[in-house]
């Protein structure tokens, strides 16, 4: 079943072409990896997704429902959400609360003051059973800025999988984390999404990685899909290749 | 039916408000758009150099030079502005330690040191109200139509004027002036071009106090200064930089100039709102505007 | 002039025993009401001989210090004047100090001076704010008071209608603009003009609507009220103006003949400082019902000549004359001896207040034989009349206004004197004050703008065009 | 997973109950001993409840409120209107009254000022509290001006108190005011650890992330703002009938500036920081009001605990108490 469509979108920065005329869609249950040197507007097009901003022209469809003028919130509570690209978390809670922040929100609790939070034992067992999914069961009740850069990172995803989200989009899950930990966090991720099977976009930088783990891999340059297909496929690309050489590794 | 003369006064009397806020302000907005700390204390600055005028500069040039009109204009402003520069100095340590911390730390501090301020005060020169009016009387009046207009006014508003000059000159044409703009941009970014923060945020404090003691030396021989003032001056002083946008240089000028056409605007047609307006114009400007009016320029 | 033949007829009785600089206690006909007139006892108990405890409240900071520091003056020369011949009954006064605030303040220290402290007696507040809200708490704690000042009507019309403990020495705040605004009229002759315009600038405060009600409805009732034209009226808050040039703009624009204020402190100094620069005196006569009154040195120091100079229809050092009033000599001498400066209204307030305190013990004494309780204490100074360095100042025993004391207003002109290096009062206009308060005993209701007995009283007993005094 | 909501010193519950009860303890001691102090502890009682609303909109919101004393008089002239004009003086109804009066001003104010942060939130508090301040003062025919609303005693369950002496009046008011600031701290503490309680302080550290999981801000934010309002009327209605009068004073930006003073002292991080710094404040600023230059001695030491114990004094009682219980533990 296709979940999102998005139809010629177009977003200029003055005279940088952003997006330029993107076309593309998404079937349930798919995971999309997408690449492409700085500027490519990977970034762009997932704020465009998410309502952080607004497309100059073309159409966002999600579940056969036109949402190019929705606000985020709009957005988040129909299923769609996102990570950042630099750790976005609430510095002054544990992770734990990191989590039922999140669940809370999904929930639409976040009305409800006059019970204390121990009474909602619902949303209490689902955050351990998110701890668990990403393994930070034992670091719980730590301050979020007292924990590894890697686990922060996780949280962050964690935060996002806590709306209960039907298409996930996350920028560079793995961007800032020293080297040896990056597989370890992917493999979590990746267990995460085939686990609860939900829709996923995730840009990334790393092409060990995105060779490793990628399935369908999207290329961008200069605001537009150059390429679309399974990891071997791009793998071979040497168009692809140089592109992604002069972007990245120049 | 309005005269031409009170038709000038008028005006006149708007120049001269403006000039005496904006010495005020203008310190104000400079330390926040340089250093983001809201200077509770600022207003301290401009009665000290009140204070200084009154019990200790103009004392200084009659007892040297006698009663002249020209020494009294310059000298004694000179003083406070140098004793203020010193109080300055003195504070400084506290400022680096609040650069960079919460607004809460910053309220506090320059909240704690305002309320010690005054109490120096009290100490030093007393309870009652100081003046210093020589240069004021000396000046004379001039006539314009039926009316007087006192000549130390108009001083005040051309010392206003060569100060904005120089201020414009010293930042847009100096080195430190292009370093103190930059910092107000981005300090982090300066300090790793290589630039002396440290060096450019003391000469921000101290040129803030600089003004603040001059313009509190300049307007005292028109008024007086007694305890409290500086808590009076302050709330007047965020209306002034709220309007004109904060840490604003332009935005000084223009929320000095507003707050004084308003004061005479409201004085001559219902007095009774004059403080109520001047607080709502502020509320409607941040609301519709909070940027201010002076177009949200840092310069 | 009835106020001062009163004042003369005293002086004819006031025997050569009178010790230059002691305040001396007459006991009026009423001053034993209230006991049961025993002979006084043959046999006095012994006075304890530890010392009793003074709680002196003042402003020490903000633009109330140009007050609170002269009334804290007076209070600490009156103690230590008595201490120097032996204290009260051989009892000595120690005081303690605490400062004057916003009203909350004001109150928490006021109850620790009674609760902690343990003050024998309490003399202190200048301002109309704090008045009302120490007033019901001196009731609740019984703790004798001398409100030196705050002299809001209000205190004792509706606060304290019937107050035991708190007493307050200058003269009620209606008086102070009614008087200033009669001796404006006789001393400008302002009867004699065909239509007065009348500019009003006055504090935004209780005091400055107090002043500016009761001044324009003298002005209105004695001139008649078709004579009377309001150009122009501004109420700048209370200490919280410095640039006074748009008011002094629109007042001369307004083009009055006279300009009535009660402006004070530093108030009066920026606005007559900068007013002088605009020619503002030479257009018009200044009528100010309190810029003399406290701190003159400071305040008036070259304050134009010929203007009404108001001491806030209380005393200014130079009344009575020394040299046919004694006490106000000695008065004078011993405070700038001390202080290095002349007293003023605030000074002489507290300076009686320790006195009065000192007269009614000592009666008490000698009607009780033994060290009174202060319930007896209270019934002595409930109409007493008492000579201070003012004049002969009288507490009322009955409503309205039960407690308030009365003395007779002084208004004059005001003239720079090189003798003292600042501008003093000339030319002394009495008010008797009988003429111009509402007298004890009269039923009315207060004016519900104005908030006092006095406004309606004005408005219902007075003839217009017809000067009373 | 509950034990994970388990709280560190001063967020709990029993911390804060056990210093209030102490409080209600030693106070007819220290009453007795020197009712001044005494005193001194009845408006701490009565303050904590302004800084626990201050705090949920600065420790727990993040927005900090340089207007308060906008609330404060609020509460307190609507006790004073209901005794001058309805002859009303029941404690329990000028409270109830000052709750609807601090909830309508803080929606129709809050619809505008929730949309600010930082400085610009704190100066549109100060602005627009001074302009009830001035309102006041001008329409001094309604509020008396400066000579402000005097009061009567207050009655309580209908009784009335006129006629007992002021030591018992007062621990009658110390009393009852430690009773409804008791029921107001577990209330507060629920609120802040309920759903909305950590939503709010989701939003203090990380507004973008917070609206991009589905949180509405302006929302959360409005009610944290009555809210900590209608606990500001509170106390502006508890403080009108402990000195029986209300006068422009306590609307005027000074007052504002004691809640911000006070809660930092006590520290905002830590739900027991109010009741902490309620009490200190009133200790230091009456200690240095036995002074004559009692600001210099009030600056310093804001000064002075600013930065030597940045955290407020909750934070260094928090360390102490958890050293403790960390070193019993191993000894143990």
């Amino acid at each position: 079943m296709e979940i999102l469509k998005l139809v010629n979108l177009k977003k200029y920065f003055g005279g940088v072409r952003a997006l330029d005329g993107i076309s593309t869609t998404l079937h349930e249950g798919e995971v999309v990896t997408i690449i492409g040197p700085n500027g490519a507007g990977k970034t762009t097009l997932i704020n465009t997704i998410s309502g952080y901003v607004f497309p100059d022209s073309g159409r966002i469809i999600y579940m056969n429902e036109d949402i190019t003028k929705s606000t985020p919130i709009e957005r988040v509570n129909k299923g769609i959400v996102r990570s950042f690209q630099l750790v976005n978390t609430f510095d002054k809670l544990t992770v734990y609360e990191n989590i039922l922040v999140s669940l809370i929100s999904s929930r639409k609790y976040q009305n409800k003051m006059t019970k204390t939070l121990d009474s909602y034992t619902d949303i209490l067992e689902e955050a351990e059973s998110i701890l668990k999914l990403f393994e930070l069961g034992d670091k719980a009740d730590n301050l979020i800025t007292s924990i590894s850069y890697g686990d922060r990172k996780l949280v962050d995803v964690a935060i996002s999988f806590a709306l209960n989200p039907k298409l996930i989009m996350l920028d560079e899950p793995t961007s800032g984390v020293a080297t040896k930990d990056k597989d370890d966090i992917m493999k979590k991720i990746l267990e995460a999404i085939m686990k609860t099977g939900v829709t996923a976009m995730i840009i990334e930088h790393d092409m060990d990685i995105v060779f490793r783990y990628g399935k369908r891999v999207m290329v961008m340059h200069q605001g537009k899909i150059i390429a679309d297909g399974g990891v071997e496929e791009i793998r071979k690309d040497e168009e692809i290749k140089k592109i992604l050489l002069g972007g990245v590794y120049a | 039916m309005i005269e031409l003369g009170e038709v000038v006064v008028r005006i006149y009397n708007i120049f001269f408000g403006t000039s005496v806020l904006f010495l005020i302000a203008v310190g104000l907005n400079l330390i926040y758009g340089v250093m983001r700390i809201v200077n509770l204390t600022h207003p301290a600055f401009f009665t000290l150099g009140c204070y200084t005028v009154a019990g200790l500069g103009v004392g200084i040039v009659i007892s040297l030079l006698g009663t002249s009109l020209t020494p009294l204009l310059i000298i004694p402003p000179l003083i406070a502005a140098l004793i203020v520069v010193i109080a300055s100095l003195i504070v400084f340590p506290l400022f680096i330690y609040m650069s960079g911390k919460g607004d809460e730390v910053q309220l506090l501090v320059t909240y704690g040191l305002l309320l010690i301020f005054e109490d120096v005060f009290r100490l030093i020169w007393g309870v009652e109200p100081l003046r210093a009016s020589q240069a004021y009387e000396m000046a004379g009046s001039l006539i314009v139509g039926e009316y007087l207009i006192p000549v130390y006014n108009i001083y005040v508003i051309l010392s206003a004027l060569i100060l904005v000059l120089l201020l414009w000159l010293l930042l847009f044409k100096t080195k430190i002036g292009i370093l103190i703009r930059a910092s107000s941009m981005d300090i982090e970014m300066t300090a790793a071009l290589g630039a002396d923060v440290k060096k450019v945020l003391l000469v921000t404090v101290l040129l803030a106090g600089f003004l603040a003691g001059l313009g509190g030396g300049l307007y005292l021989p028109s008024a007086s200064v007694m305890l409290g003032m500086s808590v009076e001056l302050l709330v007047l002083a965020f209306v002034v930089v709220v309007i004109g946008g904060l840490g604003s240089f332009l935005g000084s000028f223009v929320g000095s100039f507003i707050v004084s056409v308003l004061r005479t605007i409201t004085l001559m047609l219902f007095p009774e709102l004059e403080l109520a307006l001047i607080y709502i114009v502020a509320i409607l400007i941040l609301t519709f505007k909070p940027e201010g009016l002076g177009g949200g320029r840092k310069w | 002039m009835s106020g001062k033949t009163g004042r003369r007829d005293f002086l004819k009785g006031l025997v050569g025993g009178l010790v230059a600089g002691a305040v001396v206690g007459v006991a009026g006909t009423e001053l034993y009401r209230g006991i049961a007139a025993p002979p006084p006892p043959a046999v006095k108990e012994p006075v304890p001989t530890t010392p009793i405890k003074a709680g002196i409240q003042a402003y020490l900071t903000g633009g109330g210090a140009i007050w609170g520091k002269p009334m804290m003056q007076g209070a600490v020369l009156a103690i230590e004047e008595i201490n120097e011949r032996g204290g009260i009954l051989g009892r000595k006064i120690e005081y303690v100090v605490k400062p004057e605030t916003s009203p909350e303040e004001t109150v928490r220290e006021y109850r620790t001076l009674v609760l902690d402290e343990k003050i024998d007696f309490y003399v202190g507040l200048i301002s109309s704010s704090n008045t009302p809200a120490v007033g019901p708490v001196a009731e609740e704690l019984q703790k004798l008071s001398f409100f030196v000042d705050g002299c809001t009507d209000f205190l004792f019309e509706s606060v304290v209608p019937d107050p035991r403990f708190c007493f307050r020495i200058t003269n009620i705040q209606s008086a102070d603009g009614i008087s200033a605004a009669l001796g404006a009229i006789k001393l400008l002759n302002l009867m004699e003009k065909d239509k007065v315009r009348i500019a009003h600038i006055h504090p935004d405060y209780a005091y400055g609507r107090n002043a500016h009600a009761h001044m324009q409805i003298t002005f209105e009732k004695v001139l008649g009220k078709d004579r009377v034209e309001v150009v122009y009226e501004a109420f700048p808050g209370l200490f919280k103006v410095t640039d006074f040039t748009p008011y002094i703009t629109e007042i001369i624009a307004s083009k009055p003949d006279i300009l009535a204020s009660s402006l004070w402190g530093a108030d009066v100094v920026n606005f007559y400082k900068q007013a002088l620069g605009y020619g503002l005196f030479d257009k018009m006569k200044f009528v100010s019902c309190i810029a003399h009154a406290a701190s003159p040195a400071e305040a008036v120091k070259d304050f134009p000549d010929g203007h009404i100079a108001g001491v806030h229809a209380n005393y200014f050092f130079l009344y009575p004359e020394w040299d046919k009033y004694p006490i106000n000599k000695a008065f004078v001498e011993n405070y700038y001896k001390r202080w290095g400066t002349y007293p003023d209204s605030p000074a002489e307030g507290a300076y009686v207040a320790v006195y009065m305190y000192k007269t009614a013990v000592e009666k008490a004494y000698e009607v009780l034989g033994k060290w009174p309780e202060v319930d007896d204490i209270i019934k002595m100074l409930e109409g007493m009349t008492i000579y201070g360095p003012a004049g002969p100042i009288h507490i009322r025993a009955r409503k309205p206004n039960k407690h308030q004391c009365y003395k007779d207003g002084i208004v004059g002109l005001s003239k720079y004197d090189p003798r003292y290096g600042f501008s003093v009062l000339t030319n002394p206009v009495v008010i008797p004050i009988s003429r111009i308060t509402v007298p004890e005993g009269w039923e009315g209701t207060p004016d519900p703008k104005a908030g006092t007995l006095a406004y309606s009283w004005i408005r219902e007993t007075w003839k217009e065009g017809v000067l009373p005094v | 997973m509950v034990e994970r909501l388990k709280k560190a010193f001063g967020d709990d519950l029993r911390s804060n109950f056990i210093l209030l009860a102490i409080i209600a303890v030693i106070y007819p001691a220290i009453y007795a001993i020197s009712p001044g102090w005494g005193i001194v502890l009845g408006h701490g009682i009565t303050w904590i409840i302004a800084l626990l609303g201050f705090n949920l909109l600065f420790g727990y919101t993040g927005l900090l409120s340089f207007g308060h004393a906008l609330f404060l008089g609020i509460g307190a002239y609507t006790a004073g209107f209901m005794y001058k004009y309805l002859g009303i003086n029941s404690i329990e109804l000028h409270i109830l009254g000052s709750i609807l009066s601090s909830a309508v001003v803080a929606l129709a104010i809050g619809l505008v000022v929730v949309r600010y942060t930082r400085i610009f939130f704190a100066i549109f508090m100060l602005a627009i509290a001074q302009v009830f301040w001035s309102l006041y003062y001008k329409f001094y025919w309604i509020t008396g001006g400066t000579d402000g609303i005097k009061m009567a005693r207050f009655s309580i369950l209908g009784i009335s108190l006129e006629h007992l002496d002021f030591t018992t009046y007062h621990h009658i008011y110390f009393y009852f005011t430690t009773f409804l600031t008791t029921i107001l701290i577990y209330l507060m503490w629920r609120i802040v650890n309920s759903p909305f309680g950590l939503t709010l302080k989701a939003i203090r550290d990380n507004e973008v992330r917070a609206k991009f999981i589905g949180i509405d801000i302006y929302k959360m934010r409005l009610y944290a703002f009555i809210i900590s309002a209608i606990y500001a009327g509170i106390t502006g209605a508890l403080v009108a009938n402990h000195h029986r009068l209300v006068t422009p004073d306590i609307a005027y930006w000074t007052t504002s500036g004691k809640v911000v003073f006070a809660t930092l002292l006590g520290g905002t991080r830590i739900f027991i920081g109010p009741l902490i710094g309620s009490f200190i404040f009133h200790v230091i600023e009456s200690f240095a009001m036995r002074f004559i230059y009692w600001q210099l001695i009030m600056g310093a030491f804001i000064i002075a605990i600013v930065i030597l114990m940045p955290g407020g004094i909750a934070q260094i009682l928090r360390t102490f108490v958890e050293s403790i219980r960390h070193s019993g533990r191993i000894g143990g």
